[in-house]
């Protein structure tokens, strides 16, 4: 085993803190929902906390992280303020991406977050293209693709892998395997007893991990990224967890029992990390409550926010579509951050 | 004649064509045991089993050349699509080889399937959700393609669409699923032929030319002009393919002007068709140039002022309008 | 091991003069290419003769075909006439597609022929579809399902395996694996070891047979169809052969060396089979070359065939289009062969 | 000048730009040590190497969606489609996320990638394998398509997709490769603006528009017209998306007849959107209908004499032209 120690490198008693903030978060959310302030779609990740957080524990903030549309946990986790997420809900130009792109299109090229993608599967090549780059420009950077459980029978799902694995790319793909795309069961969807032993077919190395145990998250993607970034290679990670709510704000879920979800409740990765940290005595409770009450604030603030930012601009509508378009000088320009390409360039890096 | 919604007037049809035919079956994602997405086919897991009622994974391109094969071997298949968005990972199938088969095999094989599912923007789902896909589809040779406005037309185009021994493409609107209108009751058939439009308001000033989402708003703009003393002709195409033209040319040669309002881009979309035949065969008839409303092109933004700004919508129709009757 | 004995339906020198029957055809179809009696393209199964034969010789004549565009050879073997299959190279009426499909696009419906079809990959679901109607039906048919070693990269393979292996479908995916997809070989391809691995991904049982050996496919492929007539479910066998010629008549095939064609050539299915026959004293040299010259002699009266025949008529230009047009009436109708759709109706036959 | 052709010169304008921008690359299917199907990449692969020319598996939507990720983190990805018929299986990476990355991020994201290849019917390919996509896709907001019809606009408008920073999609013409024409010296940097026409020749009559392989067919038709004393003027729209307005108005202001050429399927086809875009802009520039000349609207025949009268032609060309001169 040769993992980093993430320990050392993220404060556990911080990451239970965004894991709280990504709760009470989703939790306004859906009441902001209801109040019919958000439209469209709205997917919350309640009970998955531990994932995405487990995620961000274990890598640099430079590498690559991208997701499907359960996405808002993931800007949380990537640093993109919940002023910035909230108002992103509400369509407004403060958010994150400028009120265009709504709950289920969250980016923050700032903090590597590379999106929120709203077709099942479809950003899977997406990450095998930024994996890519890292190669091509020899960078030791790592890429986390983060998709459902619904996602593996996706045409591109497999392509990519396949393109992944010839290319020996440094990427994780990482499985939130919540058992259910919609109302659809892991085993009504996919014809293999575990979803990890599809990453054999592509001969690419896959394990399971308890998805609602961030150390055990959190360490088995470090031991990962660490080898990755030794000897570039892709990997596949199946995180087995659970969501709370229905899968969109419109589904009452009427597809699993009562008892279902009580047994996974009781597992809370939430309550679960709090009780780690309490028993090893790096967290009392009073310091617990004052950390929920500031995640809870912090949203409120957020919503607060929201409310007084202004929309985007309607006279600027066509300003959207093209990189030329006047919209365009506002950018950084693509690779701002990622520059020389040549790897005779970039001495001291890994090829 | 009983009022029911168009949700409701989808289930009828599917469920009548279920019990008719038992080469019939209906494919999709979440259709069977979640009763669908938008609960169009709720019940009749409960009703016809599921041998015939079947859910898939997220699968589209592999389910809907499923469906495809199946109907090569006689079966007469009902793919959904949760949402038209989400045929383009499915697009190959559908544009290649349903609509091929015919052809390539010299008449031996056709593919008797339809294709069903919301098509085209519904209410703040951004770029990837809000695809309406009427254009890229009637451009493919061996493809129908029709676009229900009404409860009626949805169940009659429906059931024409599961008869029809070609591919044929269903393309609901989900902003009018619950929408009411009067249906015929169960017991009379009812069918609607594919290509025929209907012309759902008659006038003599102009003649607004819609289908699907679209309809309703025209509906609602030619009340409006009536005010100000514009008698608006409102022709709902219903087939986008095959195009009913003799219907189209009827209605443009007695008012000499046109507006046609359509829910895709423009750039080649339904409208630029619809002008190219009518200024082809009756360039005279025209007292204007012909105008269209659709979505402006660009891709769909989040936020709820600047979808509503993409969207056709009643002042925009009123503007076209009056332009083309004080040209 | 409880296949059935398929030498005791197909007589092996039956099957030896098919294979010739291809080889003949296949060289005549390369010299009408050459003088420019054939359009488009045209991708030659020389080499490979051995996978359909023992494929048709393991199933009964309303099992199900289907196949990529390198399709002569499975016509053929289907009973398709090679009348029917120069006629429709030479795009005239009395081809087997009528001239519209071309060498890519054969079907015989009739023969159980379901095509010929030219986008790699895209043909697998349609397979996993009649599979599903034969099911659907409670016929005890199988599906064969053909396919090159490139076509396992595609999207579209890897949605119709998973749906075949859930729904549980009686198809035989058979990956003629003859090393290359054009210039592309199969370790530069596909991120495995062995292609039949891939299998494993869907839970689908795989194996291998060399393809070059016609009783090896034969039983390979009689064994497995036994076994799904008893219980219908997919099965995965990657056949292991060669194709002596480029990948289309325009392809020098310079991607791989003399030699490793000399390897091959001297494993030859029809000599193997041959000397197997003599052997066991079934086969004379005189019987050898008698069916040799027939079949050379077949193919030329169906290069005569087809140079008399008419062309499609230019006047119906519209009328294949729709199944509605004038044309349909000539067509039987879907389904002719394949009535009762009701489970309940069809007494004596599987569920 | 000299003379290239049209290959040459793709394979001139892929060099140059992988010459002057580490951040370029080109990938797909034999691209490099087949030195590509079409030849189009000769030699790419001896001079720039594996890292930067790269073959892939037959993963159409893989590779496409690898490339639209690459650029999103700073590359600048060639993708080539062997033909654009295979781009079906793409298609929802290049409608979906290349063109709508840039709004639905608030413009954080714009994509530079440029998707090229042969387009449209090549010789007796059948139906599966002789798609013209245009319309398809310059139906799409946030896309751009180009058509080169010569060597040198080939060379020309390649470069500028390279450099252009939104997707941009090549559509080549494959039985233009080896025609010839003259193009400037290597030394000398030729780029094409996107968006601009090109009048192939001067006339007076009647205006032929047209691209890509209809360019030299409305020529050829052009010069015989000049025996009966129809002066004509051909013009090439070199790009579908943007599209020259001025151009065409400029043209159709002086001939006041027009026949578009296209090589794509009729409906909502290219030269559905060029009508549209000529009678609501200069109706009364018109003096008869526009008419169009496209592929028949059926599934491609393999038979060379089917095929033949599905394609445009020029007695098609001609008859279209002395129908809009003499209406
Ligand atoms: C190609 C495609 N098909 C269907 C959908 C509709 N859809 C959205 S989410 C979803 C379920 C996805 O489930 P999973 O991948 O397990 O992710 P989870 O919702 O559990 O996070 C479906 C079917 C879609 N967005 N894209
Ligand atoms: C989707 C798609 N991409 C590319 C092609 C072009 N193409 C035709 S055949 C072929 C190689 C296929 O190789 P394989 O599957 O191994 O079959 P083989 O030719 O060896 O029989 C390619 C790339 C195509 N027809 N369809
Ligand atoms: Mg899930
Ligand atoms: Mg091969």
């Amino acid at each position: 085993m040769t993992a980093m120690q993430p320990g050392e490198q993220r404060d556990e008693v911080e990451m239970l803190s965004l894991m709280l903030l990504i709760r009470r978060f989703e939790e306004r959310a859906s009441q902001q929902y209801q109040a019919q302030k958000i439209g469209g779609f709205c997917h919350l990740y309640i009970g998955q906390e531990a994932v995405v957080a487990g995620a961000v524990a274990a890598v640099r903030d430079d590498d690559y992280i991208i997701t499907a549309y359960r996405d808002h946990a993931h800007a949380l986790a990537r640093g993109t303020s919940a002023n910035a997420c909230i108002a992103e809900l509400f369509g407004k130009e403060t958010g994150c991406s400028r009120g265009l792109g709504g709950s289920m299109h969250f980016f923050d090229r700032k903090n590597h977050m590379y999106g929120g993608h709203a077709i099942v599967g479809a950003h899977v090549p997406l990450a095998v293209g930024m994996a890519f780059a890292t190669k091509y420009r020899a960078e030791d950077r790592v890429t986390l693709c983060f998709f459902g459980d619904g996602a593996i029978n996706q045409g591109a799902f497999h392509e990519a892998l396949n393109l992944a694995a010839l290319f020996k790319l440094p990427i994780v793909f990482i499985c939130e395997n919540n058992l259910f795309a919609m109302g659809t069961s892991v085993k009504r969807s996919t014809s293999l007893k575990q979803i990890v032993d599809r990453a054999e077919g592509y001969d690419i190395p896959g394990e399971i991990v308890d998805g609602m145990n961030f150390r055990e998250v959190r360490d088995k993607i470090a031991e990962i990224v660490d080898s990755i970034r030794k000897e570039p290679h892709p990997a596949f990670l199946e995180v087995r967890t659970y969501r709370y709510r229905g899968h969109s704000m419109s589904d009452p879920a009427s597809y699993r029992t009562k008892e279902e979800l009580e047994k996974y409740r009781l597992d809370d990765p939430i309550t679960r990390l709090r009780a780690q940290l309490t028993r090893e005595g790096k967290l009392t409770n009073e310091q617990f409550d004052m950390l929920d009450k500031s995640a809870k604030e912090t949203v409120l603030a957020a919503v607060k926010f929201a409310e007084k930012s202004p929309e985007p601009p309607l006279d600027k509508l066509y300003d959207y579509t093209y990189a030329d378009g006047a919209i365009a000088a506002a950018v950084p320009p693509a690779g701002s951050d990622e520059s020389a390409a040549d790897t005779t360039a970039t001495a001291g890096k890994r090829r | 004649m009983r009022e029911i919604t168009y949700r409701q007037a989808l289930n009828e049809a599917l469920a009548e064509e279920l019990e008719r035919d038992p080469n019939v079956f209906l494919m999709g994602e979440e259709v069977a045991e979640y009763q669908g997405a938008y609960k169009v086919s709720h019940g009749l897991l409960q009703r016809f089993g599921p041998r015939r009622i079947i859910d898939t994974p997220i699968s589209e391109n592999g389910f809907a050349g499923l469906g495809v094969g199946a109907a090569m071997v006689g079966l007469r298949p009902i793919i959904e699509f949760m949402t038209f968005s989400f045929s383009l990972v499915a697009f190959d199938q559908v544009v290649n080889n349903a609509p091929n088969m015919f052809t390539m095999s010299g008449g031996q094989f056709n593919i008797p399937i339809t294709f069903r599912g919301p098509n085209g923007p519904a209410h703040q789902l951004g770029a990837t959700h809000s695809h309406a896909t009427e254009n890229f589809y009637a451009s493919v040779p061996g493809l129908k393609v029709c676009t229900p406005a009404t409860p009626r037309d949805a169940k009659g185009l429906l059931k024409t669409a599961v008869r029809d021994d070609n591919p044929v493409l269903v393309l609901e609107a989900e902003l009018l699923y619950s929408s009411k209108g009067m249906v015929e009751p169960p017991d009379e058939e009812l069918l609607i032929p594919l290509g025929k439009a209907d012309v759902k308001r008659e006038g003599g000033d102009v003649s607004i030319i819609c289908y699907a989402q679209t309809v309703p708003l025209a509906l609602k703009v030619a009340s409006q002009l009536e005010e100000e003393d514009i008698s608006a002709e409102v022709v709902d195409l219903r087939s986008i393919k095959p195009l009913d033209e003799k219907a189209i040319f009827d209605s443009v040669e007695k008012t000499h002007r046109v507006v046609i309002v359509e829910q895709d881009h423009p750039f080649c979309g339904v409208g630029a068709e619809v002008c190219y035949r009518i200024q082809k065969n009756i360039f005279d008839a025209l007292d204007a140039p012909v105008l269209r409303v659709s979505q402006e092109d660009v891709p769909m933004p989040y936020n709820e002022r600047l979808e509503k700004a993409v969207l056709p919508n009643a002042d925009k129709i009123m503007a076209a309008v009056k332009k083309v009757c004080y040209a």
